[in-house]
């Protein structure tokens, strides 16, 4: 009795260390696709107007382009403006004002999605009245490019982890039940039914596979959210801001938690059938 | 009741059947003694009858049906309504003795009440009521193997298939559990012992299978357990 | 040789010693049977002797030395001169026969070529030479039997300790093991074994220590099982 | 045979991820510990000079203020070029060239450690002829407290999973010896010497060990590099940017495989040492 108790014990917190690690990835991978997403949204293409352009009629060509999402206008005027604001020293471009304004009129383009950006960019660049065009082409595609090899990086990983832990799991209540083989073969002979000898097993192991599950969904929960709540406060650009909704990370929390339960049943299932199976002809 | 029907059984792996075409019959309420000498076969004899092994080649056959078609919840039933001593006693070890008694009425689905009255009972046929609360390590081995025979008489079998089950015990306490034998056997139960204990076999003078080398040798009635008488 | 002084031995949990004072001397070269009805405390004598355990009270000298001050050196040299035959066999499931008896010499450091020398003549003593490349769960019960006192006389100990040797072999083989026994005996070797072979015992006529309920209740130079003779 | 091999692989595996877990956190840490050198190393005081001090006190001021690693003098003109060129229109700023240069003189100075910024910036202030100090106050504030909070928390973390690990791979290896338990009793019982019984475990526990570590620390390392090269090149600020030296790297992998040497034979020794107790006076 005792030394079962250990066993589960065991095997309870092994569940939790595999799921809790299969779930560090799935919430690395959840992040990383929030960052895409992110940057998708953020990414801005600035369209600077001919001094004399015609601003109507870029701005009916814009309309006119599809997979545009936003548009705003900004003035010369309103360009200083917000330039001086960035670099924090309002007066020193009082001079530049009026006639000295060596800003452009332009509009900011935001699109439905990141990966239209360069089309898009192109497309503009033929509009009638456009000088130029800038996107930070660079950044653009190094951000893309780095996200989505992170997240299938992570993707692969998570997914990896979560045979391994599978495996691992299926591994340990096997264990545990080779522990128990003798005992299985005298309820065999004695004429327990199949699910006599099963039904225990299938309790213990889903018993351990939630309380294992458990422990590791509260205790990635809390140092989740823990981490996140002082990383949202801190110093991280907005693109770099991990997810916090609830609403996004219950499933995943719950997909774990059943992950466990489910685990547990499969793998005492899996274990206890070896030693049901009667002997052939041949033994 | 029982029926071999030219039954070979050759272990995987080894050259010379432990069994080579046996063919015989029990009835039912039958008192048989398998005897021959270590390695004729007896052990395999009882473990084919219990269905622990299908033969090689051959049929056996109880009450008409054949063992290799039995399907599972028929092999329930077979296993059921045999009581069966174990050569090893394969009790469990983290059961105390009432517990590995109780254990062959609980996964029957007998009723507590039941087993609190059926277990004491069989515990005191054996001799070993005050050793209850014990574990099977606990125990000297005549006393593991009498819990062994407790743990196949509780539940009233109709046959019991018995393997050394005097073994490791003293001749008086032989004597005794060979008595409850015949006794459960005289309530119409079916008994096959597999025995060494030549001085029983032949003051008992019931029926003897004598075995040698994997065949019958001799089938007598009223047998003695060697050839000398 | 061997001294037991007053030896009690009380298993932890239970109401009664499974010996009870008692005090005896064996000499070097005896031969010595434990006989006794089921637990009467033959194994736990044995498995004093072997010190597997150590006595609740009294003293147990070999050779002038108390057991319970035996420094782990020591313990290890008393072992190596013992061969016991366990009455549950223990035999190792994972290793053949042969792999199984070479062990106890390989234990010791003995070498490859010697192992390949004494082996097969222990298998041979107990006739299981054929038998040297099978598993013990491929064996019967007397089959594994003979292997564990394979193992127990293939390193030539200076004291053979079984414990029911012949529990679960048939009388002609259990006469060839008392042979064998008689004649290691002979060559020097002080031999003790617990059995219930009474006719072994009877027509053998060697030393018997009677024990009942952990009490030596007769000790005889050339002693019968019982008390009719 | 078989069995046993079986069971090797699993606990060399699990000592695997015990490990390679272990050694991101320690990882994470190492970086996060790089961070806060970045930035102690990348605070920069701007000190302001009133149109019309002089230079030469001031510097003599810096220069006897202990604390500080380095510092530069940059001159209004300087100032301006730097300005137009961080700002990418050079022309636009000409016209602000010679008397219409907004900006004062000013001197960069570092310190040799972040924290002691803050005191070095009010002495500063007190010079005659500093018009105004700059550093940055919130960010450096904020990077420390959270680099700080990080480094802690990962530290805390792998301390933790380090001790997890140990508890894992022990008693794993304790599983295998249980399974083993009736080998090691049949061994005692022949007289064979505790170190010949052990021998064969602690070979098995060290390998398995050794193997496991192995496993762990190559996946982790390719990862690793593979993660930090892609970051490398990638859009992070170089504040940001992880450790990549060699150097600073090996000793980690050497420990993580060194431990899981270690924990395989310290692990198999205790666990062999329940069953090679003999019997006391009372059992
Ligand atoms: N699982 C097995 N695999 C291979 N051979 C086996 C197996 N079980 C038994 N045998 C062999 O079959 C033969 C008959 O074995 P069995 O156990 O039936 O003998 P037995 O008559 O019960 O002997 P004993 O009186 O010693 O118990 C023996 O030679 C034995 O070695
Ligand atoms: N580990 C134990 N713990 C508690 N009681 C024990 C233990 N081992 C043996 N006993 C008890 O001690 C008594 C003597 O046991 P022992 O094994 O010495 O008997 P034995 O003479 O060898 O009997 P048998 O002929 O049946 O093997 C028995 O009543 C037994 O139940
Ligand atoms: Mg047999
Ligand atoms: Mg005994």
């Amino acid at each position: 009795m005792r030394r079962n108790f250990w066993l589960a014990m065991v095997t309870a917190s092994m569940i939790a260390v595999s799921i809790a690690i299969f779930g560090v990835f799935l919430l690395l991978s959840v992040n990383v696709g929030q960052v895409m997403q992110n940057i998708a949204g953020n990414v801005e293409i600035a369209v600077f107007l001919e001094d004399r352009a015609d601003t109507n009629s870029v701005l009916s060509a814009i309309k006119g382009l599809s997979g545009v999402a936003e548009y705003t206008f900004v003035s010369r005027e309103q360009g200083l403006l917000d330039f001086g604001q960035t670099l924090g020293e309002k007066d020193l471009f009082l001079v530049l004002a009026g006639e000295n304004n060596p800003l452009p009129n332009m509009f900011r383009v935001r699109t439905l999605d990141a990966t239209l950006v360069p089309a898009m960019a192109d497309a503009l660049r033929k509009v009638r009245g456009v000088e130029a065009v800038d996107y930070g082409e660079d950044l653009v595609a190094q951000l893309l490019n780095m996200t989505r090899w992170l997240n299938s990086m992570f993707l692969a990983i998570s997914l990896f982890l979560g045979l391994g832990a599978m495996l691992l799991i299926v591994t340990i209540i096997r264990l545990s039940v080779m522990a128990r083989q003798e005992e299985i073969g005298v309820m065999k002979y004695l004429g327990a039914s199949n699910w006599y000898i099963r039904l225990p097993f299938i309790l213990e192991g889903a018993t351990m596979g939630l309380l294992g599950s458990l422990i590791a969904t509260l205790s990635l929960g809390a140092v989740y959210f823990r981490l996140t709540s002082n990383l949202q406060n801190g110093v991280l650009p907005f693109l770099f801001r991990p997810v916090t909704e609830v609403a996004a990370l219950w499933p995943i929390f719950a997909f774990l938690l059943l992950l466990g339960f489910f685990l547990g049943i499969i793998g005492s299932l899996l274990s206890v059938r070896k030693y049901l199976r009667e002997v052939r002809r041949t033994a | 009741m029982i029926e071999f029907v030219e039954v070979t059984k050759q272990y995987p792996g080894s050259k010379v059947p432990a069994l080579n075409n046996v063919s015989l019959q029990i009835q039912r309420g039958e008192f048989v003694f398998l005897v021959g000498s270590s390695g004729a076969g007896k052990s395999t004899m009882l473990r084919l009858l219990f269905r622990e092994y299908l033969p090689s080649s051959g049929n056996i056959l109880f009450l008409g049906r054949d063992s290799a078609k039995m399907r599972p919840r028929e092999l329930l039933k077979h296993r059921r309504r045999i009581g069966m001593v174990f050569q090893d006693f394969r009790l469990l070890k983290q059961k105390t003795v009432f517990e590995n008694v109780a254990f062959a009425l609980e996964v029957v689905g007998r009723s507590p009440q039941e087993i609190r009255l059926e277990v004491p009972i069989a515990l005191a046929e054996v001799g070993l009521l005050d050793r209850a609360k014990a574990f099977p390590g606990e125990l000297s081995g005549g006393e593991q193997q009498r819990v062994g025979i407790a743990r196949a008489i509780v539940r009233k079998p109709t046959i019991i298939l018995a393997d050394e089950p005097t073994g490791n015990v003293d001749p008086e306490n032989a004597w005794q559990l060979m008595e409850l034998f015949t006794q459960i056997n005289r309530t119409g139960t079916t008994v096959i012992i597999a025995t060494h204990a030549s001085d029983v076999v032949d003051r008992l003078r019931k029926r003897v299978i004598a075995l040698e080398k994997g065949r019958i040798v001799r089938d007598e009635k009223r047998g003695v357990y060697g050839y000398e008488s």
